[in-house]
């Protein structure tokens, strides 16, 4: 066996041999060859990973368990990760995106708590391709499928379509949950002489290798060797988080580790290194579907529904009752004892015995050149559609509201039960997701945000842009924010280009964090999303979970009302580089986005908070895709009823209408607190722009376009 | 009041139900494992939750209707008490035979999760003496498989007994094939047995159940039952 | 002995089949014009054991009636045969 | 010419089949314990025209690989028949 056919570089095999002693067996070297894969060791990113702030005063848990957790108050906390799973999406869209959410679910269950909302966030190619429908409508039913069946409601999401995502799809799914304080769950907490139990579905093939598949790009020959397809059972997890949450309550879960990527391996060796303790398998002991499989295939399943939990020996019976219950496999596989030893017997054999440290952790970092791009300069410069639209400014407003990344979602989200638990306050459809908090009588709000066109003109603004729009949404929307999870979706890192788009996103996200006080929890790397035709955009995708303590802190959006002024807070225009207008009438991202400018957005949230506190704004809804035009379109939409604006015309009426980045929103404020807002708002740029009434959308020497012409817009049929 | 919620394996709105029950009425509520073989004393309300009971595998609510406690619910019905079954719940009812019908998939052939108007039929019955006969009220959906089917002179008898106690609407009341989401023959939303003591429905009364969640329509059929029950009104 | 009773499951005639329709379609859109109608029903395969062939098939028509079809929609074709064969 | 084609479609060896496995308990505890294995899957009945049985066969087959039979987790079997016979 040639640890180069399985992926290994000399450089690692050099250093598996010298912290072994020896050569490894090759069970061993399977075993290596799925942990020191890019997907599960991070070797290309460890390093940049480290620039993520990390603390914060709300943080309990922060980066290295299954899941980050924030404090929401009254000794519960929030646990909440994203989790990409774009290659098994591109190769079986229905499966790979039920797998995806039930497999962030199962991260969230490890850290003992109650999986209570996902979002999922997905990018397809472009719209009407045949192959991006079967690509899309898989997807899209297998997020519904797997979540509904489960009952976690899918609150809110993303999706874009882009020809870059044409041969690789991305999907990330995202999960929160709440667990008790005093009762989360670690990894870390393992002590010798307890007792390993797997629980859950029997083990088969599947997903063997589904680590190391997605750590190179999806190659015609990756696709022939790609691993046998998970298969998901919404019912079995379902089964699964109950029974696991009930022995949770019970108290007699010392430790417990979903089986993602690299199974049984992963999730021992996880335990046993971060507790500081040996953990033997039998893998005999393990309830297998499939006859004849080798001791490594068992080690490395990627089966799904299953939880490896570390027991009392005194609970083991307990154990078995709670699982016969809910009609669950349950086996003792293993046991922990003192040392740092990852050791797997077969038929009596010992097949491995390795450093669970050295398996686990220590695969060395790999640090790829970086290049700026050779054709930046070309992509920062402006081209011919910086011009006035030709069609006319309503037809551009039309051309924006219905396309399928700025349209109306509800075909998408209205196919998951977004209900189920009854905490949906505001759902999918708005900016800001909310959530009630049954038992401590507070609210979360959450957002999913990414701007790959921005990232790929200038990553490092584009990467502190996507951190600041899930942050002013929040704080638009009255909430305070407490912690941010990530997902960082690129093309192979081996091009020095693609590793330079990487490192400035990563450097934009992390300072954008650093700066607005937005501390990093959990997150994950989705690397080699690129086949021999094409690569993604860099795609870096993040979800934020902030707190609002009553909902007379809330200020939703899509609330006007007849006689409210219209002010605009921020700098009058955008920027058109990345915009949703040159995605529509250029077809391709150019020029410089606006930089960012840590004194402005503070500046901003500083008092977008106190407008959310004070009431002194009936609506608020902070500029995204499409900047103004889009956003006066999408209130009086929600709202049901017109506007007549006047925009101050020393400004380009381009950038003033379809400019994007910075810091800007729009604020719906009744006449009597007009005063107490633009208080609030002294030292910031304001400016009223407008009143709302009547049945049209209409900006003085723009356009005049009836409420009904917008709904159907963006509705499409 | 006291309510049992059964629980199957893929249930999953066993606790929304619970919780709105008693926050809503202060019903004191139970949770019965399928697997058991009686409901507890002094039950006075049986639900049957939504969710996936045995993850719709096969046919939707079949595996659930033979349960062990399903036995018990029947008895339970039979003797005059008052059970309501909700989204898989109805369709748990349908397949024990406790209601006529079976359910197909939507004829969206999609799964629907939105509010939806109802109109209410029927306010003498158990389960809607709150409400008015003609009355619009929002309730939730969430389901693919909600399009109720009976072969045509069923239906006809069905409607000639006036089973039906929801149909789709529109916001006005209207009955229309617009206003229906699934393809409901006759746009039935929700039925009871022949007693009257047997409710099914599809759409969720616990979604609407609290002013937070942007409705208490479904409240009103929390407090007509518990009204029902303190009237006395209880086997 | 052990048999293997393969069970075809489809909806009754006059009980529409809208999945059947929309694959219909499908194919149309595909430019299979030629295709007139399309049904869907569910394709059950039992491994079981029994005495004989006969009892094989008494028990599948009992499962069937106990729980795997609903005869208010749906009738069900029937073929057993020993294992193997 | 009008042909029937009746197509089973199963989930290949080895791929966990979610519905099998909670149908078999299902029968165990009604009572049915002589039952081993249960599989699900498909069953199609298309209505065709074609010129003969071999060319309705490979119409058939065409739509299998373009849209009924997902090749990467699912086998078909296919038999071919005129109508009416
Ligand atoms: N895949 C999805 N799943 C669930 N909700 C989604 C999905 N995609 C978009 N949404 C919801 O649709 C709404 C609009 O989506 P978004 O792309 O963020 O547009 P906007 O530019 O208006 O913020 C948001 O509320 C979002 O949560
Ligand atoms: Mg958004």
């Amino acid at each position: 066996m040639n640890y180069r056919t399985l992926g290994l570089r000399d450089k690692e095999y050099d250093a598996i041999v010298e912290g072994l002693g020896r050569e490894p067996n090759e069970t061993e070297l399977h075993l290596f060859s799925v942990m020191w894969s890019e997907h599960c060791s991070y070797k290309s990113t460890r390093r940049l990973l480290r620039l993520f702030p990390k603390e914060g005063k709300s943080v309990v848990q922060g980066p290295g368990e299954n899941a980050g957790i924030v404090d929401v108050g009254d000794g519960w906390g929030a646990a909440f990760k994203v989790e990409s799973h774009n290659h098994p999406s591109a190769v079986e869209p229905y499966q790979g995106a039920a797998t995806g959410v039930g497999g962030i679910i199962r991260d969230i269950l490890a850290m003992g708590a109650r999986p209570t909302a996902s979002m999922d966030g997905l990018f397809f190619g472009r719209e009407g391709a045949r192959s991006t429908r079967r690509l899309s409508d898989g997807i899209i039913r297998g997020v519904g499928d797997y979540g509904n069946c489960v009952g976690v409601p899918t609150v809110g999401g993303k999706t874009a379509y882009d020809p870059s995502y044409d041969e690789n799809p991305l999907v990330n799914a995202f999960c929160l949950g709440l667990v008790r304080l005093d009762r989360v769950i670690k990894s870390s907490t393992a002590a010798p002489g307890q007792v390993a139990v797997l629980i859950g579905s029997p083990t088969g093939r599947d997903g063997i290798g589904g680590a190391a598949f997605a750590s190179v790009e999806l190659a015609d020959e990756t696709k022939s060797s790609r691993p046998q397809v998970q298969i998901g059972d919404p019912f079995a997890e379902k089964l699964l988080v109950e029974c696991c949450l009930e022995l949770v309550e019970l108290g007699v879960v010392v430790s417990m580790q979903d089986m993602g990527a690299g199974g049984i391996t992963s999730s021992a060796s996880e335990v046993a290194a971060k507790s500081g303790v040996s953990v033997v398998i039998e893998l005999d002991r393990v309830p297998l579907r499939e006859e004849g499989m080798a001791p490594w295939e068992i080690a490395l399943s990627e089966s799904q529904e299953r939880m490896l939990l570390i027991v009392q020996k005194k609970d083991i019976e307990l154990v078995e009752s709670v699982a016969a219950k809910w009609g669950l496999n349950c086996a003792s596989i293993g046991a922990t004892t003192p040392g740092d030893r990852f050791v797997l017997k077969y038929k009596g054999n010992v097949v491995t015995d390795v450093p669970a440290s050295l398996l686990g952790g220590e695969c060395p970092e790999i640090s790829w050149p970086s290049l700026s791009p050779e054709d930046l300069n070309a992509r920062q410069s402006f081209g011919a559609e910086q011009i006035k639209p030709s069609k006319g400014w309503e037809d551009a407003v039309v051309s924006l509201l219905s396309h399928p990344n700025w349209a109306d979602k509800s075909w998408i989200y209205e196919q998951y039960d977004h209900m189920v638990q009854i905490n949906t306050i505001v759902g999918p459809g708005s900016p800001v997701t909310l959530l009630r908090i049954k038992p401590n009588g507070r609210f979360l709000a959450l957002v999913m945000e990414s701007d790959p066109w921005k990232c790929h003109l200038d990553p490092f603004s584009g990467g502190a842009e996507t951190v600041a729009k899930g942050l002013r949404a929040l704080v638009v929307c009255g909430a305070v924010p407490l912690g941010m999870t990530d997902c960082l979706n690129f093309p192979s890192p081996e091009k020095p280009d693609q590793f330079w788009e990487l490192e400035e996103a990563v450097r934009g996200m992390a300072t954008a964090c650093r700066e607005m006080a937005c501390p990093v929890v959990s997150g994950n790397v989705s690397l080699y999303n690129e086949t021999s035709k094409s690569k993604i955009l860099p795609t870096p995708l993040v979800c934020i979970v902030g707190l609002v303590d009553s909902l007379e802190d809330f200020l939703p959006s899509g609330r006007w009302k007849e006689g409210d002024r219209l002010f605009l807070v921020g700098s009058p225009g955008g920027s058109l580089a990345g915009s949703a207008y040159q995605c529509v009438f250029s077809g391709k991202p150019r020029g410089v986005p606006i930089p960012f400018d840590a004194q402005k957005e503070k500046a901003f949230l500083e008092r977008a908070a106190k407008t959310a506190k004070g009431r002194v704004a009936e609506s608020g809804r902070p500029l995204v895709g499409g900047g103004l035009a889009l956003a006066l379109a999408k209130e009086a939409i929600e709202s049901g009823i017109g506007a007549r604006v006047n925009l101050d015309a020393e400004a380009k009426p381009l950038s003033l209408l379809f400019g994007e980045g910075g810091p800007r929103a729009i604020y719906a404020v009744p006449p009597d607190k007009a005063a107490a807002f633009c208080r609030i708002w002294q030292g910031f740029p304001v400016n009223r722009i407008g009143k709302v009434g009547g049945s049209e959308l209409s900006v003085d020497g723009f356009l005049k376009i009836p409420l009904e012409k917008l709904i159907q817009a963006w509705r499409r049929p | 009041m006291k309510v049992a919620v059964v629980v199957f394996p893929g249930s999953n709105c066993d606790a929304d139900v619970a919780h709105a029950v008693e926050v809503t009425v202060g019903a004191s509520v139970e949770m019965v494992w399928h697997a058991s073989e009686f409901l507890p004393a002094g039950t006075d309300l049986v639900i049957l939750p939504g969710g996936f009971s045995y993850g719709d595998y096969l046919r939707c609510g079949a595996m659930a209707a033979r349960s062990s406690i399903m036995k018990d619910v029947k008895r339970f019905a039979s003797s005059g008490g008052l059970v309501l079954g909700i989204c898989n719940g109805f369709q748990i009812l349908t397949e024990a035979k406790m209601l006529r019908g079976a359910f197909l998939p939507n004829r969206t052939l999609s799964f629907i999760c939105r509010p939806c108007a109802l109109r209410v039929e029927r306010d003498d019955t158990p389960f809607t003496l709150r409400y008015k006969a003609g009355q619009v009220v929002r309730f939730p959906i969430a389901h693919h498989e909600g399009l109720y089917y009976l072969d045509k002179d069923e239906l006809d008898a069905m409607e000639k007994r006036r089973q039906v106690v929801f149909r789709y609407a529109t916001p006005a009341g209207e009955v229309t094939d617009e206003a229906n989401p699934n393809g409901a023959l006759n746009n039935i939303a929700g039925m009871v047995n022949e007693g009257g003591n047997v409710l099914g429905l599809i759409p969720h009364p616990e979604r609407a159940s609290e002013p937070v969640l942007g409705s208490v329509d479904g409240a009103l059929m929390w407090q007509s039952i518990s009204e029902w029950i303190k009237g006395g009104g209880a086997h | 002995m052990r048999y293997r009773a393969s069970l075809l499951i489809y909806l009754k005639e006059g009980v529409l089949d809208i999945q059947g329709r929309t694959i219909l379609r499908s194919l149309h859109d595909l430019g299979y014009g030629e295709v007139q109608d399309v049904r869907v029903g569910k394709y059950l395969r039992i491994t079981l054991e029994a005495a004989d062939e006969s009892a094989a098939r008494r028990q599948a028509e009992a499962m069937c009636s106990d729980l795997l079809v609903n005869d208010l929609i749906e009738e069900y074709s029937l073929v057993v045969e020993e294992e193997g064969k």
